[in-house]
């Protein structure tokens, strides 16, 4: 193959790979979505998306800008009322996988979206917490994608808005009724899993063209590789075309008005 | 019973200086002509609750309305940050904004207990999260039966919900429809509120399980049409993805959000949107 | 994802001996044609829980399939007693009956719970009720914000939930439509559960907020036209009052009862509200 | 006047007159039901029913046999789950009166509807709580209507399944978030109101042609008269009319199948 594509690419057709079909998918706004959608739209068309804002087993036609466009509603199987959604769809314990994105993560997959910096004094405030708290712990699993760097990738979180495996990695260790948490995170460069001792974030496959030193200088701790290190599999021509039609026509009607 | 009011005079009866109040909306529906009445109406040190606070808390915060702001997601979405929003509280322009932020299940059952008359909301979440460490609203119970541990907040109970919907009939029934979010909750959980819509009809011809509010629920009615651009009405209009977009450049500075507030708020009551929409 | 089999079929893998069952529809939608088939199969020890038992129950008491019953209102709705409840709770005939019994409210919030996947339900409720001395499944919480005393009760979670709806789609979603009682919160709170639908469609034409439940959810789908008689199906057919008057005497002596089911139940396969209807 | 009419329909349109036009009503079946109606169809055109079954602001033809009759639905304003119904309408304060019968009744006013004799062994299985025991409790105060008889009206209930003021009387005494509770009792002799200080049951009114010792007889405890006994004033020919006419349609709803 020598297709052409970019990283993003890569990460988003890798991402939406991870989806398997038939699987009930709690989706973040952004880059989840993105991936969440390109797998309906290729491998998985039996995969249910579900939003926060109430749509549930919605079919967009263009990717939404917000959680709550109204392609989600009018796609959708039904919506229902917010708590609803969170009470009955995702504490009831009916999603499979919460897809979440994050501005900062850590070695134990703990994600921050609440600020840089001190609480009392911020250097930069985020958006906060959302749905992605009860997310990663009432979903039965969750997958993670950003782009890979520094400021994104650290040691330890300055918050942990949501957890992925606590600060010492036995953060989910004898509590009842949550899920198995990150199970992986996909990035630019790589596929990261949890050890499954220590619940540290290994490298598990890069993707074609990277090397581990581009991880390494990316990352903000002494990231580790697997032993059995794979090279993730490129994208396919279907996979690429179907990603840059979907991404222009979202491009068209979010400018068009 | 409901009374169409105009919106002035339905904002300027029911939302007090230092009230508490609840602009709902979740994406859709959003109260922006409403905001912007309370923004003319220069309301002072409000309590400002809403899970995404959106673009029309942004406003309301740079235009020196609120005191505080309960919120789970503070983003223009799709977009970035909220720039005012970051100013106030990073920076204290044009003052200091206390914030108390919540994980979205925890404000949506806060919400839900509040329409059901309870005092507080209990859920499972919060595990592993810091957010208790920085906000003492948020307490642990122990389930009598199981033993197991789980999260408790306060209930949602305004003194005023402001929220926008497509219709309402002669008699003050509202219809919202498609994405409804905790509009009725935020309705059914307040002291008093403020409905907008875009029009009044005689029938709501409203499916049996529509999501109706009766107008005995209901303190006030007011048309505005257009009432939640730049966010939309389903089937009415769409949300005007672009002004998202163009926000971002407005909000960023303080002078082009003063000027914008100037020329669309203050002096542009009949363009709740604004020109750029 | 909802497999579509015969009401046989679906009973005979979901209702086991012992199980736990919840048949919901409140008045409307009420499982008859399942019960019946629950019956034909002669299941036993089935904790039977249903917020109004009403005929359905009165049936599968009679015919000896169960242990125990969970309920908030046992009646013969405008009619009055019913008899075969009350022979096993009284005398013991088929055989004795254990009983749990709750209020609506609590019910309602137990079955809310389960499909929120909480072990509890807090409210306010059964203040200078007795029913919590004879239910030791009634517990009193503090709220930790205003110390006010609140009950608690466990979730309901079935082992399996049968319930009747207009329709479904050929994925299996499901339409519920008119009085929709706790029918949504039964199937998504229980392990497995059985829908049975007048008819099997192309298209729900399903208004945006209605009340669907996606096929994803649910395990078996059988076709059972007028499966809910003689209660009904909005949109299908109206209830037999009727044949709820009726019931009265049929099922006041033991051998009209016993009479009835042979005939209407055991022989009758195909009339699932008996010939009296 | 010299109107031809039965105790019960004094009663019902007694009962029908309490409740006040613009009142929100939750409606218990039977005698409160025709009652509600009834007041719809005279006086209180603007009344609003409510249903347990979720049918909000509804305005039935004929009276439903069952709580969840299909013309409920059909004629009310929405209809919601019975879990929001509980939750945010009876629990959360949006319902002035409730308006119940019952099986037994003291004179404290708590109410039975669960059994009579012993609970393990009870002579009579009565059908149980249902809705009352939050609707005595959560709504606004409470209105009650029965037949008068010395088996329903008994010094102390079998069981209370519902409260009035409690085996002493004071059982609302400090309790936060409590209605009133019962304000007046509606029977086919006479009208009844608690006792401001004791919240005994006191008559105020007698119906027409009832004395006292009707009342005495038909009561299980030694009933009190009120120092200024007032004479219930007769059903006028319109609501007799509007009343019979209600229940002819609803008899022939019901037997026409």
């Amino acid at each position: 193959m020598s297709l052409e594509y970019t990283s993003s690419e890569m990460m988003t057709v890798t991402a939406a790979r991870a989806l398997e079909n038939g699987t009930t998918c709690f989706v973040g706004i952004g880059l989840p979505s993105e991936a969440a959608n390109l797998a309906r739209l290729t491998h998985a068309p039996d995969v249910v998306l579900i939003y926060e804002s109430g749509t549930l087993q919605t079919k967009p036609d263009i990717l939404p800008l917000s959680i709550g466009d109204g392609e989600l509603c009018e796609s959708a199987l039904t919506t229902v009322a917010v708590p609803e959604m969170f009470r009955y769809w995702l504490q009831g314990g009916k999603v499979n996988v919460g897809f979440l994105g994050t501005a900062q993560i850590d070695r134990f997959a703990n994600l921050n979206t609440t600020l840089i910096g001190d609480y009392k004094a911020p250097k930069v405030r985020l958006p906060g917490g959302g749905g992605a708290p009860e997310i990663a712990t009432n979903a039965g699993e969750v997958f993670i994608t950003l782009k890979h760097s520094k400021r994104a990738f650290v040691k330890d979180v300055d918050f942990v808005t949501t957890l992925g495996f606590g600060r010492d990695g036995k953060g989910r260790d004898n509590v009842p009724n949550i899920g198995k948490g990150p199970t992986r995170v996909i990035t630019d460069l790589c596929v990261m899993k949890p050890d499954p001792d220590t619940k540290e974030l290994v490298v598990v496959s890069l993707h074609p063209g990277v090397n581990r030193e581009d991880v390494m200088e990316a990352t903000g701790w002494e990231i580790r590789f697997a032993d059995q290190l794979e090279s993730t599999p490129e994208p396919s021509e279907k996979e690429l075309e179907i990603l840059r039609e979907l991404k222009a026509r979202t491009e068209r009607a979010h400018t068009g008005e | 019973m409901a009374e169409f009011l105009s919106l002035h005079d339905a904002v300027a009866r029911y939302v007090q200086d230092s009230a508490t109040v609840a602009m709902e909306g979740f994406t859709h529906l959003i109260p922006f002509a409403a905001g912007h009445e309370v923004i003319r109406q220069q309301k002072r040190d409000l309590t400002l609750i809403r899970m995404t606070p959106d673009i029309i808390y942004d406003q309301l915060i740079g235009a020196g309305c609120a005191k505080k702001v309960i919120f789970s997601w503070g983003g223009n979405p799709g977009v970035g940050s909220l720039h005012r929003l970051r100013d106030a509280v990073e920076k204290g322009w044009p003052h200091k904004v206390e914030i108390l932020e919540h994980s979205h299940a925890a404000m949506a059952c806060a919400f839900e207990a509040g329409a059901a008359g309870l005092p507080m909301a209990v859920f499972r979440g919060y595990i592993g999260s810091e957010l208790p460490s920085v906000n003492d609203q948020i307490k642990f119970i122990e389930c009598p039966f199981t033993g197991e541990r789980l999260a408790a907040v306060p209930s949602v109970r305004p003194d005023v919900s402001i929220v926008h919907a497509q219709r309402a009939d002669r008699q003050g029934n509202v219809l919202v429809e498609g994405i409804v979010g905790v509009q009725k909750e935020a309705i059914l959980a307040a002291k008093h509120s403020i409905v907008t819509v875009e029009e009044i009809v005689d029938d709501l011809k409203a499916h049996p399980n529509a999501c109706v509010i009766p107008g005995w629920a209901i303190s006030a009615i007011a048309v505005a049409e257009k009432g939640a651009l730049p966010s939309y009405t389903h089937g009415y209009y769409g949300r005007s993805n672009r002004f998202y977009k163009e926000w971002d450049a407005i909000a960023r500075d303080r002078d082009t959000f003063t000027q914008w507030l100037d020329e669309n708020v203050f002096k542009g009551v009949q363009n709740h949107a604004g020109e750029n929409v």
